[in-house]
């Protein structure tokens, strides 16, 4: 499309664009700028002054910290196991047709599509109806339900783009099924499980629904900010907030550079 | 002292003391669920506490509200696990009951409790609630009535129909308790809550409903109503005597908290043990600490809640007598405070709860007010 | 051996996925339906006595509630859709080669919690706050003015979470047309509006489905924006269900009303997948 | 060319006049056209021929008005229409991925072009069953395009361009998206097309044998300019350049000092008794450099040396045989050291005149050396 | 055919008997390969040729054991290796999309078969760097596939097969998704790497032209059967069947009845003065009717009825002629009814030796009239 295409005007949209980025950037700077705030009393609410003292004080909220932790060690969890369940998925899905395959597929887009609510307090009901209690197992279980299914399209994205030749090319080579596995299948499909990996890590640190159903009294990052957004929150969680926020911006930025392919070298 | 009228509380088995306390061992920690603006942050009395037993406390202000808190725990409870909570601060309402007659609350043993013997004002041991001090004894009592903003509202404030006034439309908040929303719809229906049925919470259903319908209620809160006023969100609102209190000294505001004349309700929060506790020696240990002199006095002078222990006042005194100044002036103010030791013209104008004698009562009540709320 | 072992393969891979799936999502949606068919209290235990008037009881309570969610659930989708158009539009023929880098700052909020970043707009947007406090100060605004506690309040802030909902969907559609067809359109004696009307909009309309699938289920079933941003006249039946389980502890009226939502969604969903054709929907939505 | 004549019948469909296009790029000016001097006539079917980059597209786009020159003027039927849109330029196009509507039907599609004139819907209906017709898709209106086969898609695209009876139709590489089997097949079927309906057709394709077995006239372009245009055997026999005789078509090229010329022939001699005899009509002063082009097919190949040449005589050494079906080509390393290739029609004897390693004899007639640039 | 020779020198490199394979679709049999008895010799550059679909991917796949054959046996260098998994066969197959491990280098694609034969890491090395020399890639050891342009690429993938010296190469359309520049110096390529490395390489393609100039032997394949085997020359000019002749190359087919035969030629009576004269060495009963098949460029066109006709003679009218450079190509309605292709090198003279309408004689030697079946 050349320059004279436009609806209305490129410079006009090129503003807007800008204008709307702004938009989605303001609670963010907002939040960024508060950590370095330095209210008199409780709530961190007016402008009063630049420190640095919740950067030296971050850890100093002993439960605020433990949250974090639990968050961390849920997230990691949940990417753990729903990158391996998904990737499973993922692999068979897109390799094989298989009966029960639609089956899965609808599951999977049910999951994906049910309201969080709905899939939060269902899994409650059952846990009550069990008698099951709710801790940090519930909420590992409920996250790696709910990030399953973005684990396992994202790599069966992947798996239907692998030209299936590779596989005979390796058996052809003299590679066992095994070893076409784990030295031909794996590695190219790595990227896309760390994708995958990542995605889950990601929806499961930022949960907060259905984690507020399975959470009992274990106070996750989000729902502790949440209970204690009602008497003012402690500049340590705009601290903490934008130390997640720069390393999810950084680890995105660093996957960016590498993945971009080399320049494409001429016959 | 705080009292209610009602049922007498079904007696525990008289082993079940025994048995719990059995083989219960100190583990030099313990968990405590509180309220927020319930302790001074800096923690003074629990530091002294750690210090004396080598017990070290974690505290977290978990509890916002009553109804959340029991349907957080009620699961973890009901299947016999812990609550990651061996103490915690629950109101004498509707949820109470629901820990107590779930069996979710442990027996105390008294034996562990001289202090409180020895200190608490007697009539709590009266309390409809919890007669004899079976499952908990108190934290603080607390007076719910008006707070506002003055620098908003100019004219004083002093009766309910001020949150009923479409003047500060959009900008009343009320709570979200359906006791504590009900009891000022009673109220201000000219009712006594601790009498009430019915008939009579469908009057006052009525009377909110209003109140909602012409967009006056900009919300109903938990606890964060206390940051709705501070954001200039609400104007007047339910509140709790002491938070506003707290909220002044801590941020500098100049929030009034007053009782209106149709009267305020009078309630109490009450520490208990979940039966599930892995720490409960522990506990019951900080429990009693609480009740030694001087430790409920300094408590009651951040507070500024009812204080259970009638020699606080003397104590506050004295320790005005040693300080001097703008100290002084303020401990003064705190031992003479109404809201901290009220005396009988205050108890006068308070009402207690209302009280449920059936299961089906407390559902009836809930399904009058809940779509106040919810709607 | 081979063979079998060939054949097995899919399922043995499939089997811990897909056996995850169906205890944590598909039975509790069972258990749910037979929970709001129960009767009881959480103290002295809830029985099945099939209790169909759970749902006639609240439903009658909190239909406004359920009515309200489905009108900003769709209110919102449509904001976003007039949002996100021009903003695809722009990254999807004009953005060159820094494409990626305006996705990515579209991208943005999602490196920030959701319920710090809907918390962040609250302070910003507080009667109070940092925004208005200086224009009341100065008597630009009057004292009693708000931002917050209106049905505005609340759908401003589901579109502020779903933005990029709407923006990537429609970008990939937008993307993918071929702006030689567009050229086409000028050379057949389009005018630039009708090349628009008539080729670009039908074009990127899978994506605009596609991104009102992604937006309206949730900003539909939300409570926290509306928790926070909104005020008793904002209600949304995410909070009723969410108060009834986690407040009231009346597990049986709020599975009834938790299977009702999702009832209506499902239903909603599907009466919109066949009026534009469900492969459609399934291909944009399986991406 | 740069006023163009006035008589409406005598205006040719298409005219550069001067043009220049420069884009800009990183804040560069970049070259696509340097300078175009072009006019196409009436009902011509023109192709721009050349390598990847000498801007052919652009030219062609220029015309479309999807691009503005840098400078100059282009003329649709002797009107000046710089700075007119393209959807105000009677000109139309046939894209190279055919760029259908895909949310449209094939009638929705040829359609488009008279909706957007507002032309009657009978009148509509009428004229696009009428043109797929003559494209031979009558019943399949209904279809979408992703609902046809390539060549069908072809056709619905020439279909909606030409039911607008534009001046001109522009195909910037219409068949560059198909297999070769097909795309014979389609080659067919748009000179059949062009035929029947008579229009100007400006055809772009980097496939020289397309270009020579379609167009009436070629242009090849290099870097932005024409370096030769004329028919399809005058550019093919009579390069204009060394350029043109290597793009098009495989040519021998020699080159040699002249060592006699006289009456309008030269000679270049390579060699005890070979030689290359060029005809020179000009002719050309003795011991300049030359360079002449031969095709390959124009040579004959001698395994004996034979006994009377009228014209140029190599001999060489057969390095490569290749059977070709209708034709054996031959690569030889001449004694003169340039290689040269040789095709011979497999016409009377199915045997090969010569194998590997043989040494042949190379003889072609004096007109079939084409003196470059001379 | 169905027992191999026994000793080991004499086996051919690759031998199908009787070897039969049906595809299960739908619960149904698809046959792909209904019967095939082919020895494929050690060393030899053997093509197969057909139709989409009549079974030449099946067959290479057989080869390389991803199929196994529904009936029938399969041996390698004489070994039976039905039911001998691909990873133990001694034959390596270059994939048309190249199949490169786009994870690992160049160094490591070539690597990885010898790696899989637990061969000294020093002697992969070498191996590796020797291969990588033979296909001009040397220096490129740690460049990533997809850093690489299609030619390179496929080197790679040759280098990968080759480097293990397999008994057999095989090759499944490589070409097939190069352009045509690319496609033309690749098979060069490969024919130079196959004459260095001297293996067997099995190669399929759909392109005639490809087949023709590069194989040793060529199977035309037809509907799961062998329509023919032979050198590419015995299948230009002497197509066994209908299918074959139209299926290589142009052919134009004559069939009518035998009104004379003797000597070994028989002659078809096409209208006064028009015949068409056929060698029949066996023989053949007059009345009989038969199909023959001529080359376009073994017919000569004349503008006049030639003064003395010692083979077949036919009259037409040109209906379409299409300059391709090389050649002049004419179509001719001939009076026999049927339409005829002629190619006319463009040899010596440059001028057309007729235009369309005209009314032309075409002539042809006996021996170029190709009888079908007969
Ligand atoms: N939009 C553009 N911006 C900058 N340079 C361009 C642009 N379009 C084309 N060019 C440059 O202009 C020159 C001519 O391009 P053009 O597309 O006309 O070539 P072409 O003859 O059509 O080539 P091809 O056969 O590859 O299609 C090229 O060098 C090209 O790189
Ligand atoms: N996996 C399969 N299942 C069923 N039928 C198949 C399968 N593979 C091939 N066929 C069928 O077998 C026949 C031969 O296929 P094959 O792939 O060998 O053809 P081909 O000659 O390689 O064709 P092409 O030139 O198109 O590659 C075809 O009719 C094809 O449809
Ligand atoms: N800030 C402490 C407030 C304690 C209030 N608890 C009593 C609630 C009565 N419903
Ligand atoms: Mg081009
Ligand atoms: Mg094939």
């Amino acid at each position: 499309m050349t320059g004279r295409f436009r609806i209305g005007g490129a410079r006009l949209m090129h503003i807007y664009t800008w204008v709307l980025i702004a938009w989605l950037v303001l609670p963010i700077s907002v939040m960024i700028l508060f950590g370095f705030n330095d209210p008199s009393g409780r709530y961190n609410q007016t402008w009063q002054g630049f420190t640095l003292k919740w950067y030296r004080d971050v850890f100093a909220l002993e439960a605020l910290t433990d949250a974090l932790v639990m968050s961390l060690i849920i997230a990691v969890l949940t990417a753990l196991i729903a990158g391996a369940l998904g990737t499973g998925i993922g692999y068979a899905l897109g390799r094989w047709q298989f009966r029960g395959a639609a089956g899965l597929n609808l599951l999977m887009f049910a999951a994906i599509s049910s309201p969080e609510l709905v899939m939060g307090s269902s899994l409650l009901s059952m846990f009550v109806s069990l008698g099951i209690s709710p801790g940090p197992v519930t909420i590992t279980i409920a996250h790696v339900m709910f990030s399953v299914s973005f684990v396992a399209i994202v790599v069966r994205a992947r798996v239907v783009t692998l030209d299936r030749s590779l596989e005979e090319a390796a058996a052809d080579l003299g590679a066992s099924g095994w070893t076409t596995f784990w030295k031909v299948i794996f590695p190219i499909l790595l990227p896309a499980i760390f994708s995958g990996v990542m995605l889950a890590f990601a929806l499961s640190i930022d949960d907060f629904v259905i984690t507020n159903f399975t959470g009992g009294t274990t106070e996750t990052f989000p729902m502790w900010i949440w209970g204690a957004t009602r008497v003012g929150l402690p500049p340590q969680v705009n601290v903490m907030g934008t130390m997640i926020f720069v390393a999810g911006v950084l680890i995105a930025v660093i996957s960016n550079v590498r993945s971009r392919p080399k320049k494409r070298v001429a016959a | 002292g705080v009292e209610g009228k009602g049922k007498p509380q079904a007696s525990v088995a008289p082993d079940a003391v025994a048995k719990f306390w059995a083989g219960k061992t100190q583990k030099g920690q313990l968990n405590f669920a509180n309220w927020p603006l319930y302790m001074d942050p800096k923690l003074p009395e629990l530091k002294k506490f750690t210090a004396k037993t080598g017990i070290k406390v974690k505290y977290d202000e978990v509890i916002q509200e009553m109804g959340p808190w029991f349907a957080k725990v009620q699961p973890q409870l009901s299947a016999g696990q812990s609550i990651g909570y061996d103490l915690m601060v629950i109101t004498n309402s509707v949820q109470f009951g629901q820990f107590r007659d779930s069996g979710f609350l442990a027996p105390l043993d008294h034996s562990k409790l001289p202090n409180y013997a020895a200190n608490a004002a007697k009539s709590y041991a009266a309390s409809a609630y919890d007669p004899g001090n079976v499952f908990s004894i108190p934290y603080a009592s607390g007076i719910t009535g008006i707070a506002y903003d003055p620098s908003k509202i100019k004219d004083p404030v002093t009766s309910l129909a001020d949150l009923w006034n479409p003047k500060y439309k959009g900008k009343v908040g009320m709570f979200r308790d359906l006791q504590e929303l009900g009891n000022f719809g009673l109220l201000a229906a000219g009712l006594d809550p601790a009498k009430s049925d019915e008939n009579a919470w469908k009057t006052a259903a009525a009377k909110l409903k209003e109140q909602k319908d012409a967009g006056i209620v900009r919300n109903y809160y938990d606890q964060g109503y206390v940051d709705a006023l501070g954001k200039g969100e609400v104007w007047i609102t339910q509140a709790w005597s002491g938070d506003i209190f707290q909220k002044n000294v801590s941020d500098g505001t100049n929030f009034k908290f007053v009782i209106p004349q149709e009267g305020g309700t009078i309630w109490t929060d009450n520490m208990a043990i979940p039966i599930t506790a892995e720490n409960p020696l522990d506990a019951i240990t900080l429990m009693d600490f609480l009740y030694d002199l001087e430790n409920a006095t300094t408590l009651a002078e951040y507070i500024n809640y009812v204080c259970p222990v009638p020699g606080a006042q003397a104590q506050m005194k004295k320790h005005a007598a040693a300080a001097s100044g703008e100290d002084k002036d303020f401990l003064l103010s705190v031992a003479d405070s109404p809201l901290v030791f009220p005396g009988d013209a205050e108890y006068k104008r308070l009402h207690y709860y209302v009280n449920f004698n059936t299961a089906e009562e407390k559902n009836d009540f809930e399904r009058v007010f809940q779509p106040i709320v919810l709607g | 051996m081979d063979r079998v072992k060939r054949t097995l393969a899919p399922y043995l891979l499939v089997l811990p996925g897909g056996l995850w799936l169906v205890v944590f999502f598909a039975v509790p949606m069972a258990t749910m339906v037979s929970l709001s068919l129960q009767e009881g209290d959480v103290v002295n235990g809830f029985v099945f006595t099939g209790h169909w008037q759970n749902y006639v009881e609240s439903l009658a309570d909190y239909q406004t509630q359920l009515i309200r969610s489905l009108v900003y659930g769709a209110v919102t989708s449509f904001v976003l859709i007039v949002l996100a158009f021009p903003v695809a539009y722009w990254i999807a023929f004009y953005g060159g080669r820094r494409k990626a880098t305006y996705l990515f700052l579209i991208l943005l909020p999602f490196f920030v919690s959701f319920v710090l970043r809907t918390i962040s707009w609250r302070m910003l947007l507080t009667d109070d706050g940092v925004l208005l406090h200086p224009l009341k100060e100065a008597g630009i605004l009057p004292g009693d003015f708000q931002v917050l506690g209106s049905a505005t309040a609340v759908i401003a802030g589901l579109v502020y979470s779903f933005l990029p909902f709407m923006v990537l969907p429609i970008y990939v559609a937008l993307e993918r047309i071929d702006p030689r067809v567009v050229e086409a359109a000028r050379d057949l004696y389009a005018s630039p509006v009708s090349s628009f009307t008539k080729v670009i909009f039908p074009l990127a309309l899978p994506g605009v489905f596609a991104g009102v699938l992604m937006t309206f289920v949730p900003a539909s079933s939300d409570y926290v924006n509306s928790e926070l941003l909104g005020s008793s006249e904002t209600t949304m039946i995410g909070q009723v269900i969410q108060s009834k389980f986690l407040s009231n502890s009346d597990y049986p009226s709020a599975s009834a009303l938790s299977f009702t939502l999702m009832a209506v969604l499902l239903v909603g969903i599907f009466v919109y997948a066949r009026a534009l054709g469900t492969e459609d929907v399934m291909k944009v939505a399986a991406r | 060319m740069t006023t163009p004549p006035s008589t409406p019948a005598a205006h040719p469909a298409i005219e550069f006049a001067g043009v220049r296009k420069d884009y800009i790029s990183h804040g560069e000016a970049v070259p696509a056209v340097k300078s175009l001097d072009l006019a196409i006539g009436q009902g011509e079917f023109f192709s721009l021929l050349g390598p990847s980059g000498c801007g052919k597209t652009t030219t062609m786009r220029m015309i479309a008005g999807f691009e503005e020159p840098t400078a100059g003027k282009v003329f649709l039927d002797g009107k000046d229409v710089t700075g007119v849109a393209p959807n105000k330029r009677d000109v139309n196009m046939v894209f190279q991925s055919y760029a259908l509507f895909p949310h449209l039907t094939v009638q929705q599609n040829v359609a488009f072009g008279l909706e957007r004139r507002k032309i009657a819907k009978d009148e509509i209906k009428r004229r696009v069953g009428e043109m797929l017709e003559i494209v031979s898709l009558t019943g399949m209106e209904r279809r979408q395009p992703k609902e046809m086969s390539g060549g069908q898609q072809q056709r619905v695209a020439l279909a909606r361009a030409l039911v607008n009876h534009p001046r001109a139709l522009l195909l910037d590489e219409p068949l560059g998206a198909l297999d070769l089997k097909l795309r014979q097949q389609m080659q067919i079927e748009l000179k059949r097309i062009q035929r029947e309906v008579g229009i100007t057709f400006v055809y772009v394709t980097h496939d020289q044998g397309e270009a020579l077995t379609m167009s009436d006239r070629i242009a090849v372009m290099n870097g932005g300019l024409i370096e030769q245009l004329g028919s399809p055997r005058d550019i093919y026999e009579r390069p204009a350049t060394r350029f043109v005789a290597g793009f098009i078509g495989t040519s021998n090229i020699i080159d040699g000092n002249v060592s006699w010329s006289d009456q309008g022939y030269a000679v270049l001699d390579k060699g005890p008794g070979e030689r290359v005899v060029v005809p020179v009509p000009g002719g050309v002063a003795v011991g300049r450099n030359i360079e002449v082009s031969i095709r390959p097919e124009k040579i004959d190949l001698h395994r004996t040396i034979p006994a009377e040449v009228t014209g140029s005589l190599l001999s060489g050494v057969v390095s490569e045989v290749v059977y070709h079906g209708t034709s054996t080509n031959y690569t030889v390393v001449t004694s003169a050291g340039t290689d040269f290739v040789v095709f011979d029609q497999n016409a009377h004897d199915a045997e090969d005149v010569a194998s590997r390693g043989e040494r042949v004899f190379l003889t072609w007639a004096p007109q079939h050396s084409y003196p470059i640039g001379v």
